[in-house]
């Protein structure tokens, strides 16, 4: 639009992500960008400044909105304490879509465009338990951070789908197990994941199964099972499903993967958008975009893609 | 005593914004001499020696060394010229020890490879000659190791005084001396500066204390208002009439010619 | 002697007027760029947005002033919120009481502070990191990492509006800038107010004028924690939750604001409306550059920017009039 | 009037013992509650995961010996990493050119704090809070936010390992340690050394001295930056990839490592050494704490308070000893 005064019939929509320093959501953002620029739209984009920033995200988006924005896409930080300012930019006629993770309840916005978190977590879970093959398992965690619900999820996920008891998707709590035997939050970077990953083999050198919770963490542990001479006969699980994380799943440094599609979440959330500008429709509900398992050898009973599937729908630098 | 003249200064001006520190201020040094300078808080006495070491750059006028004019623009130049000066804040790094003080910006370094490539101090140079000088001087301070900040007032006074005395090839200023000083060191303090002057040094000494000033002063600079008023003969003058020019009782035009000097 | 003429004196409400130029700058530029920034709503929300930064960044100024620093301000009032939050919400404690157990445990941390400080004469920014650590530990353990919905009203009620000229106000926005003005005339108008200026330009001076330095550190240091309470009270208003990850970003912004509004780090030297002006330019620049459409890494790289400059063009105008 | 025995002055490595007594205790309480703590393997670990914050704290050693502090050592150590990753593995630039790149970087960041801090007398807190969110944003900018692999085998040597009696060490910790003594050596032995401690602790007096204060300030934050550009190698190399995140919690690891030490932040006082036993001690807790199975959020609350305690340890002891 050259100068930026925005131009009354063109519809404005926002897209706030967690952060704007996680290929995840760079790749939304270009997604986003894309498909607005396709459909004659103008996109905002902001982000809280770390991840669990709920606080910034609520100040981009009462700037958006005072900007002109009618549409709202936004990836929250925080599933709960989002919901009041969602609340009241409703109240004031603007389309909420959430993309990515839900908000708590999942109704406090108009539609959900996600992954289901917890399946990844599932899906992982049981690849790692059949790779196993009945031996006795040894687990570390690579968590997210103290009280974040993704990380909440696909932890528990993983627990669910590896055959433990685990809490239920709606949970914030991560959930212990007797075969846990190191859990260590990482922030999702890969200098704290590798960090994590040596302490806990100092640990427990027996640690058989490593669950990360994203792909840099997931490298990080490499890493360190590299180091330890231990990164042939260790099971390490992620999500995600980057390009470079499924490269990692090609070159064995990563079992097996759950990979999300960013992309698609954007370009449904502008979509949603201008349709609801133009014609003043609503989405509404839930729309999975798909989660799948990425691993290089397939097990049997666990449905997964090839590494070459993967990297085609993978998002990043390909 | 008309020794030549090694330091001069003419119409030095100094401004901090409002306030005038230095207004065509003038002054001479003479070889071998002991020149006091008096003056009221405020007169512009350290300003004046604060211009001659070089420790802050006039707005105007000249400086001559020797008769030759000179321009210091840091406190090094004035140090190579051979001006050595005693603050009046005393200017010591007080977590360094008295050794590294007295020789702080001149450390000796060792010799060969060590001190040529690896730059190294010569410590053990460095605290010998310092405890030469201080035993010279007759301060006591104790082991040159020590740090500076375990010392009474007065012997830091020692160290910064040292440090002056200890350099000076050409000129020693010594601003308020011994206005921390109980009286025996007070007396010692003289005492250096007039085995200063027998090594043919002239010092220029700041102080507040008439009978300091009457007891080793050659001359005296009278300084008021940024400038030089007069310079008077000790010899000749009560210290009631430097008194009464410096507070602007008495009109320097009102002394008779054979007290000045 | 008195050779100084007294134009430095009048009643200056600021030390200096360079922050207030740029933020009045800044307000032209935007309002230039969008013809929304200068609308009654968008202004009323930049206030709104910045009155959490706001009210940390007087309890900051204040310690500040003493040539202090507080790294932990963000996280202290974390603590506080969810601290009157859990009481209220799950305990279902009076919402009075959950306020004043809140405030309670963020002036307990400034009592810590300044005991830590003046008893052990421990340098403010190693203590304050240290509490920085354990105040957000204590949140997380505190909360279990969840955050606190199903507030009650009441606790809430400084994020309610008023009309004014046909421009909805926030109620904690007035709360700011009356605290702003009881601060202003504190540190100005009272013996109390002069001597903490005292004791930041001169603590030995103040010591050895017979001001009592110890109990007015500790004094200052509690009077920020309890104004972190306050800031807890308006953080849980304005997103209505009690947030574990509130105030991560806000420990620097507050120093930022202070320093943007021409306080001194050095101690003695500063005005809290500089303060004030400080959290209005962050403030500006991130509602302003949103308004243009800039994305938040420029956004981040703008406010480095904007904190050195505006901080050199201080000190250089300064430096001109000396 | 030689009140005082010279027990003060004898070559001391360290400006006290208190840190390093803090250091045995905790491998020894360690020791005693997990028997795998005190084996060659673990103890090269702890010594390979403090190399990235031990080198950064040589750097900022050195900044709060002349009574300055760096907020900004991570962010701009994520900077040239990145800068060295792209160019080597993206762009195909040789290796040393790549390194002189990423470390030419983080130099001018250095040079660029002493300039403002040295001519416009900006406060060396405003200066690196402003650098700290401009060497972030560049980051996430040049980087776009993706994690940089592939990189050349070279660009990596520091992490490879060689073998020592059984233990396997790795290269940058030995690089960390040599660093260390260097720098150790230069502050002790050189007059450009001595006269770091004296601009710190006095610095009128240094410039009255004829020390060239200005150049030796810029010389100090050119040469912490160059330490930074080092740092970015040694994380390169750890990590096998340049990423954008790295450093964010390093800035106030590296300031806690110094201060752990015993240097003061007031400027003049203090070993290099203590900054290493400094990021030891962080090190030796962190793996500790995760060997005997103590949680991320227990681990951060310890931290605080044995910040807390170790500083006031410190100041306890040296006041005995006065
Ligand atoms: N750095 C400075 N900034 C502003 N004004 C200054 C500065 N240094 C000196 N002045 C002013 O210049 C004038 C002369 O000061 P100076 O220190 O030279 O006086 P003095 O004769 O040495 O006084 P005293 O006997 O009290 O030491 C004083 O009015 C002082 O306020
Ligand atoms: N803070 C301190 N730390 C270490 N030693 C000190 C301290 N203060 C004083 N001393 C020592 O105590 C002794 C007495 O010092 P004090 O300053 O009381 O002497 P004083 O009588 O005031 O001397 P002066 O006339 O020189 O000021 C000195 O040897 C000094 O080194
Ligand atoms: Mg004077
Ligand atoms: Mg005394």
């Amino acid at each position: 639009a050259g100068c930026a005064r925005e131009q009354s019939s063109q519809p404005i929509i926002g897209l706030i992500t967690k952060t704007e320093t996680n290929p995840f959501f760079v790749k939304m953002r270009e997604g986003a960008e894309a498909a607005a620029k396709a459909r004659g739209a103008r996109l905002l984009s902001g982000a809280g400044r770390n991840d669990g920033d709920n606080a910034g995200q609520v100040t981009a988006m009462e700037n958006m909105i005072a900007a002109g924005a009618r549409v709202i896409l936004i990836t929250v930080s925080d599933a709960k304490a989002i919901v009041p300012a969602i609340a009241k930019a409703r109240r004031d006629g603007i389309l909420v879509i959430a993309l990515d993770s839900p908000t708590d309840p999942v109704t406090a916005v108009d539609a959900l465009f996600a992954t289901d978190n917890y399946r990844a977590g599932t899906l992982i879970g049981q690849y790692a338990r059949a790779a196993l093959a009945g031996k006795p398992a040894r687990i570390a965690t690579l968590d997210l951070l103290p009280g974040h619900p993704v990380g909440a999820q696909r932890h528990n996920g993983f627990l669910a789908g590896f055959g433990l008891a685990a809490p239920d998707a709606g949970s914030t709590t991560l959930g212990t197990a007797q075969e846990v035997v190191c859990s260590v939050d990482t922030y999702g970077d890969q200098t704290r994941g590798q960090t994590a990953m040596e302490n806990c083999l100092q640990r427990d050198p027996g640690i058989n199964v490593v669950y990360t919770v994203n792909e840099p963490s997931a490298a990080g542990a490499h890493k360190a099972l590299v180091a330890a001479g231990r990164e042939k006969d260790v099971i390490v699980v992620s999500v995600d499903g980057g390009c470079q994380g499924v490269r990692d799943v090609g070159a064995g440094h990563i079992a097996a993967t759950a990979q999300q599609y960013p992309l698609r979440m954007a370009e449904l959330g502008v979509e949603a958008g201008v349709d609801f500008v133009k014609s003043g429709k609503k989405p509404s509900g839930y729309t999975d975009t798909g989660v799948a398992l990425v691993a290089a050898r397939p097990v049997s009973g666990v449905e997964s893609l090839g590494v070459d599937v993967g990297l085609q729908r993978c998002f990043g630098d390909r | 005593m008309s020794g030549s003249i090694v330091l001069e200064a003419r119409g030095l001006v100094k401004r901090y914004g409002h306030v005038t520190a230095l207004d065509g201020a003038d002054f001479a040094l003479r070889a071998g001499e002991v020149l006091a300078v008096v003056g009221d808080n405020g007169a512009g006495k350290s300003s004046l020696i604060r211009a001659l070491s070089g420790a802050l750059l006039p707005d105007a006028g000249e400086i001559f060394i020797d008769g030759r004019a000179v321009r210091f623009r840091g406190p090094m130049d004035a140090r190579r010229a051979g001006i050595e000066t005693v603050y009046q804040d005393l200017a010591v790094a007080p977590q360094l020890s008295i050794a590294e003080n007295l020789f702080l910006g001149r450390e000796p370094r060792r010799a060969g490879f060590a001190g040529r490539v690896l730059r190294m101090i010569d410590r053990r140079r460095m605290h010998a000659e310092a405890a030469a000088h201080l035993r010279a001087l007759r301060i006591d301070v104790g082991a040159t190791t020590q740090a500076v900040e375990t010392l009474s007032g007065g012997q830091r006074q020692g160290v910064a005084v040292a440090r002056g005395a200890a350099f000076a090839r050409h000129v020693v200023i010594m601003d308020e001396p011994t206005a921390a000083l109980g009286v025996k060191e007070s007396g010692m303090v003289l005492d250096l500066i007039r085995r200063i002057r027998e090594r043919g040094l002239p010092v220029v000494l700041i102080s507040h204390d008439m009978p300091h000033v009457f007891e080793i002063a050659d001359r005296i600079h009278i300084a008021r208002l940024g400038r030089r008023a007069a310079v008077v003969d000790p010899a000749r003058i009560g210290m009631r009439d430097v008194v009464a020019v410096m507070t602007g009782a008495l009109r320097p035009e009102e002394l008779t010619s054979d007290v000045l000097a | 002697m008195l050779r100084r003429p007294l134009g430095v004196a009048p009643a200056r409400a600021l030390s200096s007027i360079g922050p207030l130029l740029a933020l009045l700058a800044a307000c032209a530029f935007f309002a230039a760029r969008s013809d929304r920034f200068l609308t009654g709503g968008n202004l009323s929300l930049v206030l709104q947005q910045v009155m959490v930064v706001g009210v940390l960044a007087i309890g900051q100024t204040l310690v500040i002033l003493t040539a202090g620093v507080d790294l932990a301000c963000g996280a202290i009032m974390a603590l506080g919120g969810i601290v009157m939050t859990t009481l209220a919400a799950r305990l279902g404690v009076p919402v009075p009481l959950a306020i004043a157990a809140g405030m309670g445990v963020t002036t307990l941390f400034g009592v810590a502070h300044g005991l830590l400080i003046t008893s052990l004469r421990l340098p403010p920014f190693i203590v304050t990191l240290g509490t920085l650590n354990i105040a957000f530990a204590l949140t997380q353990l505190h909360s279990r990492g969840q955050t606190v919905t199903g507030i009650p009203a009441a606790l809430g009620a400084l994020g309610d509006t008023f009309q004014l000229g046909g421009t909805r106000i926030v109620y904690g926005a007035v709360l700011m800038l009356v605290l702003y003005g009881v601060a202003w005339f504190g540190l100005r108008e009272t013996a109390a107010g002069r001597h903490v200026h005292a004791v930041g330009g001169a603590p030995e001076a103040a010591r050895l004028a017979g001001i009592h330095t110890r109990a007015l550190l500790i004094g200052v240091y509690a009077l920020a924690g309890l104004l972190y309470g306050v800031a807890a009270l308006l953080s849980v208003a304005r997103t209505g939750v009690g947030d574990p990850n509130a105030g991560q970003t806000d420990n620097l912004d507050a120093i930022t604001a202070v320093v943007l509004g021409g306080t001194s780090l050095f101690g003695g030297r500063g005005s809290v409306l500089g303060s004030l002006v400080g959290a209005l330019i962050v403030g500006v620049f991130r509602n302003g550059l949103t308004l243009m459409g800039v994305s938040s890494v420029y956004q981040i790289l703008v406010t480095g920017v904007l904190v050195i400059l505006a901080v050199a063009t201080d000190q250089l105008t300064r430096e001109g009039r000396r």
